[in-house]
């Protein structure tokens, strides 16, 4: 194939067309239909040997080639008395091409416009809230417009309850060591309790986050001496008793 | 009554800190006086910055009024900073975009049958960034959406208005092709593939 | 060797773009020469602009020159900011009332979350106009404070209660509201995720 080139080089079925038409330098009003149908078809179906998805909207203008072709091959049947009779089978073709290259070449100058509009540079508005005298809002809304505020919202709503989500837990991941060893020490105090087994803790806790807060605060009372570890096995229940140090750790009382 | 000199100034102060292009009527309503006259004072503060070849211009978009830099001087702007600029629309958002300019007010069956292929996402592409705008139904059957350009439109490409669409209609002398014989019709097609 | 015009033109699109004072030794290297003549040209386009009385004028702080509005002007901008006419409730004040009736109670923060942007300033507002109201102390860490709305709300929209809030589902349908386009400003709403 002499024209090995990339699909999404083409915008269209048009696009390739006319391509095609233009690279055979082709008179587009004198279109050899049999030979761009050719190219026409052995370029859609090296589109297809590359695995590269064909748009129906391809297959369609091939279907109209085919057919104008077929009609060029029958002789034209000009009725006596008719003026012109049924013309050129190429006409809408040629017809349909020329539009398609006006466009194209509308989007051509837009292109060049685009361009040289980059030359040109705005400026963002300033800050008018000096300017802004006590803003003398005044409540005029009404239930369409507070519709509309939420509506705006909720067209992203998916989005927001992640956010949600994510906020609850970003809030709740705020427990420190230094609160949780209080805790551990009130629960402690309150129950009057002399055994805890790390197990009744941790499970206390729903996040893997605060397991681990609660695992480190244990860490460090025990360096402390705040508390005491026991652990009769290995991988055996591991008992928290209260240490000697633990007088002087201040509990708070919420 | 406010003077002339006072009020261009004013006009000045107020593109300058609006930085959007400022409605010709918005500010015709600030000094009491008529859409005509505040239009010509625009008007006569653009061509004198035009004249002075000064670094700031004044441009105008539909009846609205807005300072911008000079083309000419953003090599040096870009010495200084990299500004921010708009993503250059594909090359299918500038067909379609064509066709909608030029053929408004349009519907999406008419841009789909100039170009042979749909363009629902370029479509909704395009509305997504300003540049088109729903603009009424048709009336032919099914009533379906009719679409236009925007002020946005005009901006992105510098027009002030839809008259200075470049002419496309004489397609063929810019494609380097012999005038069709007469009797071909290039305006409205009805052609269904 | 630049001309003299043009590098006071570039001066006026670089103060133009950069907003802030524009450090005269900085313009100068732009353009290689000496930080001595920068401040001339600087200092000739400060004297031009005030002496054609133009409604832009050229403030000089400390070897910096920066573009700003004339102060004559000042009660113009004011008009053009604040109009005279009754003015609505913000886009933004409406988003903000909206996400606390529909969650409320609500935090601050879950707002701003919600929004990407801070909000005290319109939350302050709508609690002056007696929209919104606290409602208690969230468990949550800091134990912000919680809004909702209050009766005034209501009686507003001629609700009852919460409960006759339109559907969240079904807002869209209530209100035959248009699917607003992803991304597309309306006015001053801006919803950043």
């Amino acid at each position: 194939m002499s024209y090995k080139v990339k699909i999404d080089l083409f915008e269209g079925p048009f696009d390739l067309l006319v391509y095609l038409i233009e690279t055979s330098e082709m008179n587009i009003y004198d279109i050899q239909v049999a030979a761009i149908t050719r190219q026409y078809m052995d370029y859609i179906q090296e589109m297809q040997r590359l695995d590269v998805e064909v748009a129906t909207e391809f297959m369609v203008l091939a279907a109209v080639l085919i057919e104008i072709k077929s009609k060029m091959l029958l002789p034209r049947i000009k009725p006596e008395g008719v003026a012109g009779g049924e013309g050129d089978p190429r006409d809408e073709l040629v017809e349909r091409i020329l539009e398609y290259k006006r466009f194209k070449r509308a989007a051509a100058l837009l292109e060049d416009r685009q361009e040289a509009m980059e030359a040109v540079l705005e400026k963002p508005k300033e800050d008018l809230s000096p300017y802004t005298k006590e803003p003398d809002e005044y409540l005029n809304l009404d239930i369409r417009q507070f519709a509309a505020a939420f509506h705006l919202f909720l067209h992203k709503r998916k989005k927001v309850e992640e956010i949600r989500k994510n906020y609850a837990r970003v809030e709740r991941q705020r427990m420190t060591i230094e609160d949780r060893i209080q805790s551990i020490l009130r629960l402690f105090r309150q129950k009057a309790l002399k055994k805890i087994t790390f197990r009744q803790l941790v499970e206390e806790e729903d996040t893997r986050f605060n397991r681990v807060v609660t695992f480190v605060s244990l860490l460090e009372m025990a360096r402390q001496r705040v508390i005491k570890v026991k652990q009769q096995e290995t991988f055996g229940e591991i008992v928290i008793g209260i240490g000697e140090e633990a007088g002087e750790k201040k509990v708070h009382d919420q | 009554m406010t003077s002339k000199k006072t009020i261009k100034s004013a006009f000045e102060s107020l593109m300058f800190v609006w930085g959007e292009p400022l409605d010709v009527k918005t500010a015709a309503e600030l000094f009491n006086i008529s859409n005509k006259e505040a239009y010509d004072y625009f008007a006569e503060l653009k061509e004198e910055y035009d004249r002075e070849g000064r670094g700031i211009r004044i441009r105008e978009i539909n009846k609205s009024f807005q300072l911008v830099t000079s083309s000419e001087n953003v090599e040096y702007i870009e010495r200084l900073c990299t500004p921010v600029r708009e993503k250059r629309l594909s090359q299918q958002a500038l067909e379609v975009l064509a066709i909608v300019a030029y053929r408004q007010p349009v519907t999406k069956g008419e841009i789909e049958a100039i170009r042979g292929i749909r363009c629902d996402r370029v479509l909704e592409g395009l509305m997504k960034r300003d540049l088109v705008q729903e603009a009424g139904r048709s009336s032919a059957i099914g009533r379906p959406i009719l679409y236009g350009t925007t002020d946005a439109f005009l901006k992105h490409f510098g027009f002030q208005n839809l008259k200075e669409l470049p002419d496309i209609e004489d397609i063929a002398g810019v494609m380097n092709l012999e005038e069709p014989e007469e009797g071909v019709e290039t305006g409205q097609l009805t052609i269904e593939f």
